[in-house]
C-alpha cells in the first residue's frame, strides 16, 4: 500500500523560550540542592517526542516532522523546538 | 485503651492535611498531629497518614520531590518497624516514588484531572485501610487527581494479585470493576494497594472527603474505622 | 536600620531630582507610543512641574492606564451603591470584606483575565486565578472557594475548543494545586467571544473580621519588602495590553507571556498568613497589573506617604534587566510587604521556612514621593498621588444606537416545535444549556471537606469547620439579554444571582462584579456600558446588597469587533445555620413540585430556545421584577429556614423545562424524575422555554404542603402545584394531554454529555 | 570557591518504557491522524531536562548528571533515560 515509502524514527525536542519563566525546572532545581550529590545550577524542563514518520526518504521524513512540530507539538507563544534525525 | 497517636505528614505544597486531621480527630476520635516535612524524627507517633496535594507542585512526577525530604527517612523506618503508614491521593504517589508500594501512576487516560464520586469494592481485609471493611463491600467515594493510572509490569500485577495486594478496584454501584467505572485508567481498575507486609497501604480516592452526610457521602468512614481498628489490634 | 535605609547622599541626589532633574526629560512623542494621549501627557507636565524623564513616564503609562486608572468607568461606577452595616472594606482595596457573623469576615473579588486568555489559554486563564487569589489572601484571608465565568466562541469551530480546553486545564492546575475548591461558575458561548475570550475569575476567603489587612503604609521608617518569586521580564505592558484593543500588529504588542506557578504561590500563601497570625506587617500588597509600580505607588498614597526603593535590591531572574522593566514587570506570584520596624527577622524566618524570597528593596518615607533608585542614581521620583488619584476620569460621550429599543419577540409568534421530545433535549443537551461537569470535574471541588452544594446546583456552598454558619456564591450574567437590553441585562444578571442564593436558603449579604466592554471611546460601547451599570445599581439598592469590589475589562475587541457587553455577578450569601441548605435536586418519589412566581407572560426574546432554535439572538430579554424577585426570595429562604423545601431550583435560562431537567440528576450520580401536570391559557412554548425571571420550583413532603402554601401567601409569592416527584423519567401533560415523555437514560444523554460531545466535536 | 571548575550543560532525555502505554503520546497521535499532512505512525511522549552542571571536567558533569537522572528524574518503574553531552 505504500508504495516505496519506510517509516523513519524522529525526534522532535521542544523547549521554553529563554526568556520564559519554566516554574517546573527551577523547582527540581531547588529540591535537588537539598541533596548532596545531586546540585546543579540550572535545569530546565522541557518535552520529548519520538516520532515514527511514513516517508518516501529521510529528507521527507524530517520535512514532515517539522511540519508536525511547528503546527502541533511546540506551543509557539511560549516554545522553541528542534528537530533531530532521522 | 490508649488512644493512636496518628503523624499526618506535611510537604510543601500538601493541601489535604486539615482534612485528614479533621477526620481522624472527629470521626475516630484519635490524636492526630501535622508533621512538617523537614522533621527528622516520628517518635511518638503510633502512625502516619500522608494525605493529598501537591507535594512541590507536583512538578517532574506527582509525588517524587517528595522523596528528598528528611520526614522520609523515619517514615521508612516506621514502616520497617510494621507500624500503619497510609497514604491517599499525593501520599499514594509519594509512597510509590520513595519505594514503599508497587508500581507507579501515569496520567489519566483521559490526560485531564478527575473530581467526582467512584465507587469502590474492596478486595482484600489485611490492611490499615481495610481492616474493618467486609470483603467485597462497596463504597462511593470521590477522587480528585490528574495521574491516578496505576501501572506495574505484567510480572509485578501477577505478583501483587496473587499476593492478594490490591485492596480497592473501581466498579459500580454493583460492585462489578469496569472500564467504563475506571476514572484513570488504572491496570486492572486498581485503586489501592498494599504492600507484601501489609502495614503500608494506600489508595487514589479521598475518604477524607466523605465522612460526613453533608459532604454528600459517609463511606469514607469506613477506611477511617479500619485505621482505627487495625492500630488497636 | 535596615539596608532598605538610602545612603545620605543618595537623599540628597532625589531630592534635587524632585524639584528638576539632570538628564534628557522624555517628550510628548514617548507619551504617545506608551499609550497615553497629549491632554494626559501635558496634565503630567502639569502636575509635575516639569517634563517626566523616560523611566517616570514608564510608570504615567501604566498607572493612567484605562486598566489600573478606571479612567473611563470611574464616574459610572461610583453610582452602585457600597455600603451596608456588615461591609468591612468597600470597592478600592485588593477584595472586599464583608462581616459574616461568628467574628469571621467573607473577603471576596472576580477579576477579568481577558487578554492573556487569547494569547495563551492555559496560562492566561491559569495566571487569572493566581490573581486573584493573592487579592484575597493579601487581604489577610484563607481563600476556600473559587469559582470563573468562561465565555467563548462557538464549540463548532476548533480553534474555540481548543481555546476553552485550555483555559479550563489551566484554571484547573491552578486551582487545585492551590487545594481551593472551585464550587461554581458559568460557561456561555457566541460568536462575539470568538477572537475575545472572556475568563473572569473569583475568590472568596475567610478571615477574622477584626484582622482584615490593608494595602496602606503607615509610619515612615518602615522597611519594604519584596517577596515571593523574582521579576523577570514577563507581562511587561501587561496593563496597557488590557487597555488596547487587538489590532493586526497584536503579535508584536505581546508581552512575553507569563507562566504561572501555582506550587510557588501555595507557599507564598502559607507563608503570608503565617505572618498575619503576627504583628510585622503594616501593609500587604500584591504585584498584579504594573508590578512593583502600582503596588509601591497605591500603598503610598493611601496613607499618604512616600515609598523609596533601591532597584538593584529587586530580586531578578534574568540578567541586565532595565529599570523600566524591573518597575513594570507583572511576573507572578510576588508580593510587597511593609513590615513594621523591628520585625524584619521574623519575616525572614517565616518566608526562609517556606523556601521563599523576602528581600528588603526600600523603605517608607514622609514626603509622599515614590523614590527609585539603580545603582545608586535616581531614577525617578514622582509623587504617588499624582500617580493614582490624579489620573484623569473621563465622562466619555455615549450615543443611543439607531436600532434601539429592541422589539420583543412573542412565543404566539413562533412555530411550536414539531416534536416537543425532541426540542426537549436538544436543548438540554445543547452547549449553552448541557451540564456543565465536563468543565467542572477537572476542577477539584471538594478539597477542604467543606463542600456542601457542589458545582450544578444553583449556588456553590461552603461550610466553616467548627461554625454554623455556611456561605453561598454565584457567578451569572447573560450577555445576549444585555446585547439587546442593557439595562434590563444589568438587572437581570443581578436578579439571577439574588435568586440563585435563595433557591439554596441563603440571604445576599454583598456582591462583587466584572463588567466586560469593548472599547469605550466609542460612543455605542459607553451607551450599553452606562445602562449596563445603571440596570444593575437599581437592583443592587433594590436588594440592599452592596457592591464591595469589582472589575472592568474596557477593550475586549480584535479588527474592531466587540463582545456583547458582558457583566459578571458574583453574588455572596450566607446561611445562618448549614443544616438548612437546599438541594437543587429532586429527592424522593411523592415529593409534590411547587411553581412559585408569576405565570411567565409570552415572551421568547434573547432567549436559549429563540437561539438553539431559531439561530436568533434577538429579541428584548424578558422584564425584571424586582418586587417580585424580593418575594420570591424571602419566600425561599423562609421554606429553606422552616426545613420545608426539599429541593428547589430558580428557573432561567432555558425555562421550566430546562429546570425540571436539572432537578432529576443529583451530584453523586443518582436521578429522580418528575410527572408535570400544566393547566395552560396561552402558548406552552413560553410556559416551557420562557425565560420570565422572579420564579422557581420548590418540591416538598406531601405533609408540608398546606404549611409552604401559607408561607407562600404570606409572602404574596403565586403557587401553583404542578406535579409530582418519582421514576426516573420526565412526563409533562399539558391541558390534559401527554406532551412530554423522556426516559432518563435519554436526558442523561443528551444533558450530561451533551457539552462533552461539543467540545470533543463530536455533537 | 569553585576551584578549578566549570559547569556544563548535559541533556538527559526520559521515556516511557516501550511496555508502558502512552496515553499523551497516543492522543497527540490520533489528533495528527485527523489533519491530512501530520500523520505519523507513532508518538512517544517524553521528557527532556537541560542541566548545568558545575565539575571539574566533562566526564565528572556527565557522571553527575547520570546520578541526578538516576536518582530524580526518572522513574525507574516506568522509564528509562539517556543523558547526552556535554
Ligand atoms: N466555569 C464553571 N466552573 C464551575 N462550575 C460551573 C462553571 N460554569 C457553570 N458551572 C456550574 O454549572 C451549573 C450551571 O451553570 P449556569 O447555567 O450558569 O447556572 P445558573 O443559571 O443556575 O446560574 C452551575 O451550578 C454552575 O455553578
Ligand atoms: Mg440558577
Amino acid at each position: 500500500m505504500s508504495g516505496g515509502t519506510s517509516v523513519f524514527g524522529v525526534r522532535v525536542l521542544v523547549r521554553l523560550r529563554p526568556s520564559v519563566y519554566d516554574p517546573q525546572g527551577e523547582t527540581i532545581r531547588r529540591a535537588l540542592d537539598a541533596v548532596p550529590g545531586l546540585e546543579a545550577e540550572a535545569v530546565r524542563q522541557g518535552k520529548m517526542f519520538e516520532l515514527e514518520v511514513r516517508a518516501a526518504d529521510a529528507a521527507e521524513a524530517r520535512a514532515r516532522a517539522e511540519t508536525i512540530a511547528r503546527r502541533a507539538l511546540a506551543n509557539p507563544v511560549l516554545e522553541d523546538f528542534t528537530v533531530e534525525g532521522p | 485503651m490508649r488512644r493512636t497517636r496518628f503523624a499526618v505528614l506535611v510537604f510543601p505544597g500538601t493541601n489535604c492535611e486539615g482534612d485528614v486531621l479533621h477526620a481522624i480527630r472527629t470521626v475516630i476520635r484519635q490524636d492526630a498531629e501535622l508533621v512538617w516535612h523537614k522533621e527528622g524524627s516520628l517518635d511518638g507517633f503510633d502512625a502516619a497518614v500522608v494525605p493529598g496535594g501537591f507535594a512541590h507542585g507536583d512538578y517532574l512526577r506527582a509525588g517524587s520531590l517528595a522523596r528528598f525530604s528528611p520526614v522520609m527517612t523515619p517514615l521508612a523506618e516506621m514502616a520497617a518497624s510494621g507500624r500503619a503508614v497510609v497514604g491517599i491521593c499525593n501520599g499514594f504517589q509519594i509512597l510509590q516514588e520513595a519505594g514503599l508500594l508497587p508500581g507507579a501512576m501515569l496520567r489519566n487516560r483521559s490526560l485531564t484531572y478527575v473530581c467526582r464520586d467512584v465507587w469502590l469494592r474492596a478486595e482484600d481485609r489485611s490492611s490499615p485501610l481495610t481492616a474493618a471493611l467486609d470483603e467485597g463491600e462497596v463504597l462511593r467515594i470521590p477522587v480528585g487527581h490528574a495521574e491516578g493510572n496505576f501501572h506495574v509490569s505484567d510480572a509485578a500485577l501477577a505478583a501483587l494479585e496473587d499476593r492478594g495486594q490490591v485492596l480497592f478496584r473501581y466498579c459500580d454501584a454493583a460492585g462489578r470493576a469496569s472500564g467504563a467505572a475506571n476514572p484513570n485508567g488504572s491496570r486492572n481498575h486498581i485503586a489501592g494497594v498494599r504492600n507484601e507486609r501489609g502495614n503500608v497501604a494506600a489508595l487514589m480516592p479521598h475518604p477524607d472527603r466523605a465522612y460526613e452526610p453533608a459532604l454528600g457521602g459517609t463511606d469514607g468512614v469506613r477506611l477511617f474505622e479500619s485505621l482505627a481498628r487495625w492500630n488497636a489490634s | 536600620m535596615t539596608t532598605a535605609a538610602p545612603p545620605k547622599s543618595a537623599r540628597t541626589v532625589s531630592g534635587a531630582v524632585a524639584r528638576g532633574y539632570e538628564g534628557p526629560g522624555a517628550g510628548l512623542e514617548a507619551a504617545l507610543e506608551s499609550g497615553l494621549t497629549r491632554e494626559e501627557y501635558e496634565r503630567i507636565v502639569e502636575r509635575l512641574g516639569r517634563s517626566p524623564r523616560s523611566l517616570e513616564l514608564g510608570l504615567f503609562g501604566a498607572m493612567w492606564s484605562e486598566h489600573c486608572s478606571y479612567k473611563s468607568s470611574r464616574l459610572h461606577l461610583a453610582r452602585f451603591p457600597t455600603e451596608s452595616p456588615r461591609v468591612l472594606e468597600g470597592p478600592g482595596e485588593n477584595a472586599g470584606a464583608v462581616a459574616i457573623g461568628e467574628g469571621l469576615a467573607a473577603v471576596f473579588k472576580v477579576e477579568s483575565h481577558n487578554h492573556p486568555t487569547y494569547i495563551e489559554p492555559y496560562q492566561g486563564a491559569a495566571t487569572g486565578v493566581g490573581g486573584i487569589l493573592r487579592d484575597v489572601f493579601t487581604m489577610g484571608a484563607r481563600p476556600v472557594a473559587l469559582m470563573n465565568s468562561l465565555r467563548f466562541g462557538p464549540l463548532t469551530d476548533p480553534k474555540n475548543r481548543a481555546l476553552l480546553t485550555g483555559a479550563v486545564a489551566g484554571i484547573a492546575n491552578y486551582g487545585n494545586s492551590m487545594g481551593i475548591p472551585t464550587v461554581g461558575g458559568e460557561v456561555a458561548f457566541e460568536a462575539c467571544y470568538a477572537k475575545n475570550p472572556l475568563v473572569n475569575a473569583f475568590a472568596l476567603g475567610i478571615a477574622p473580621a477584626d484582622r482584615i489587612f490593608r494595602a496602606r503604609a503607615e509610619r515612615a521608617g518602615d522597611p519594604v519588602f519584596c517577596v515571593g518569586a523574582k521579576t523577570g521580564r514577563d507581562g511587561i505592558h501587561g496593563a496597557s495590553m488590557a487597555s488596547a484593543e487587538f489590532g493586526e500588529d497584536a503579535e508584536a504588542k505581546r508581552p512575553t507571556v507569563q507562566v504561572g506557578d501555582p506550587f510557588l504561590e501555595k507557599l507564598l500563601l502559607e507563608a503570608c498568613l503565617e505572618l498575619m497570625r503576627g504583628d510585622a506587617l503594616a501593609a500587604v500588597q500584591d504585584m498584579g497589573a504594573a508590578g512593583l509600580t502600582c503596588s509601591t505607588a497605591e500603598t503610598a498614597a493611601r496613607g499618604g506617604l512616600g515609598i523609596e526603593m533601591e532597584l538593584d535590591l529587586v530580586p531578578r531572574r534574568e540578567r541586565g534587566m532595565t529599570g523600566y522593566e524591573l518597575m513594570l514587570s507583572e511576573s507572578q506570584e510576588r508580593m510587597l510587604l511593609v513590615v513594621r520596624t523591628g520585625f524584619e527577622d521574623e519575616v525572614r524566618r517565616v518566608f526562609t521556612k517556606w523556601d521563599l524570597d523576602a528581600v528588603p528593596i526600600g523603605g517608607v518615607t514622609d514626603d509622599g514621593l515614590l523614590r527609585v533608585r539603580q545603582s545608586g542614581l535616581s531614577v525617578a521620583a514622582v509623587p504617588c498621588r499624582i500617580l493614582t488619584d490624579d489620573a484623569p476620569a473621563y465622562d466619555r460621550p455615549a450615543e443611543t444606537p439607531g436600532w434601539w429599543p429592541e422589539p420583543e419577540v412573542a412565543a404566539s409568534d413562533l412555530p411550536e416545535p414539531v416534536d416537543w421530545n425532541e426540542a426537549v433535549l436538544c436543548l438540554a443537551g445543547s452547549p449553552g444549556l448541557a451540564s456543565r461537569r465536563w468543565v467542572y470535574e477537572q476542577y477539584d471541588h471538594m478539597v477542604r471537606s467543606d463542600t456542601l452544594a457542589r458545582p450544578g446546583a444553583d449556588a456553590g456552598v461552603v461550610r466553616i469547620k467548627g461554625k454554623r454558619l455556611a456561605l453561598a456564591m454565584s457567578l451569572d450574567g447573560n450577555s445576549r439579554y444585555t446585547a439587546r437590553d442593557p439595562r434590563r441585562g444589568g438587572t437581570l444578571a443581578v436578579c439571577d444571582g439574588f435568586r440563585n442564593l435563595a433557591a439554596v436558603g441563603a440571604l445576599p449579604v454583598g456582591a462583587t462584579n466584572c463588567l466586560n466592554f469593548g472599547n469605550p471611546e466609542k460612543p455605542r460601547v459607553m451607551w450599553r456600558f452606562r445602562n449596563v451599570v445603571e440596570g444593575m445599581r437599581e437592583a443592587l439598592e433594590a436588594f440592599s446588597v452592596p457592591i464591595t469590589g469589582g472589575n472592568v475589562s474596557f477593550y475586549n475587541e480584535t479588527e474592531g469587533e466587540g463582545v456583547f457587553p458582558t457583566p459578571v455577578v458574583g453574588m455572596v450569601g450566607i446561611l445562618e445555620d448549614a443544616g438548612t441548605l437546599v438541594v437543587q435536586h429532586f429527592r424522593a418519589a411523592g415529593d409534590l413540585l411547587f411553581l412559585a412566581g408569576a405565570p411567565p407572560g409570552d415572551t421568547m426574546g434573547a432567549s436559549e430556545y429563540l437561539k438553539v432554535f431559531h439561530r436568533r439572538t434577538d429579541g428584548r430579554p424578558p422584564r425584571p421584577d424586582l418586587d417580585a424577585e424580593l418575594r420570591l426570595a424571602g419566600f425561599l429562604r423562609k421554606a429553606a429556614r422552616r426545613g420545608l423545601s426539599r429541593s428547589a431550583k430558580d428557573i432561567s435560562e432555558g425555562g421550566l423545562l430546562q429546570a425540571l431537567v436539572e432537578s432529576v440528576f443529583a451530584p453523586d450520580g443518582a436521578r429522580c424524575g418528575a410527572a408535570i401536570d400544566l393547566e395552560l391559557s396561552s402558548s406552552p412554548l413560553a410556559a416551557l422555554f420562557g425565560e420570565a425571571p422572579a420564579r422557581a420550583l420548590v418540591s416538598v413532603r406531601r405533609r408540608d404542603a398546606d404549611a409552604l402554601a401559607r408561607v407562600a401567601e404570606r409572602a404574596e409569592v403565586a403557587l401553583a402545584r404542578v406535579g409530582i416527584v418519582g421514576g426516573e423519567d420526565l412526563n409533562v401533560r399539558i391541558n390534559g394531554a401527554r406532551a412530554i415523555r423522556l426516559g432518563g437514560d435519554a436526558l442523561w444523554d443528551a444533558f450530561g454529555h451533551g457539552l462533552a460531545r461539543a467540545v470533543q466535536g463530536t455533537p
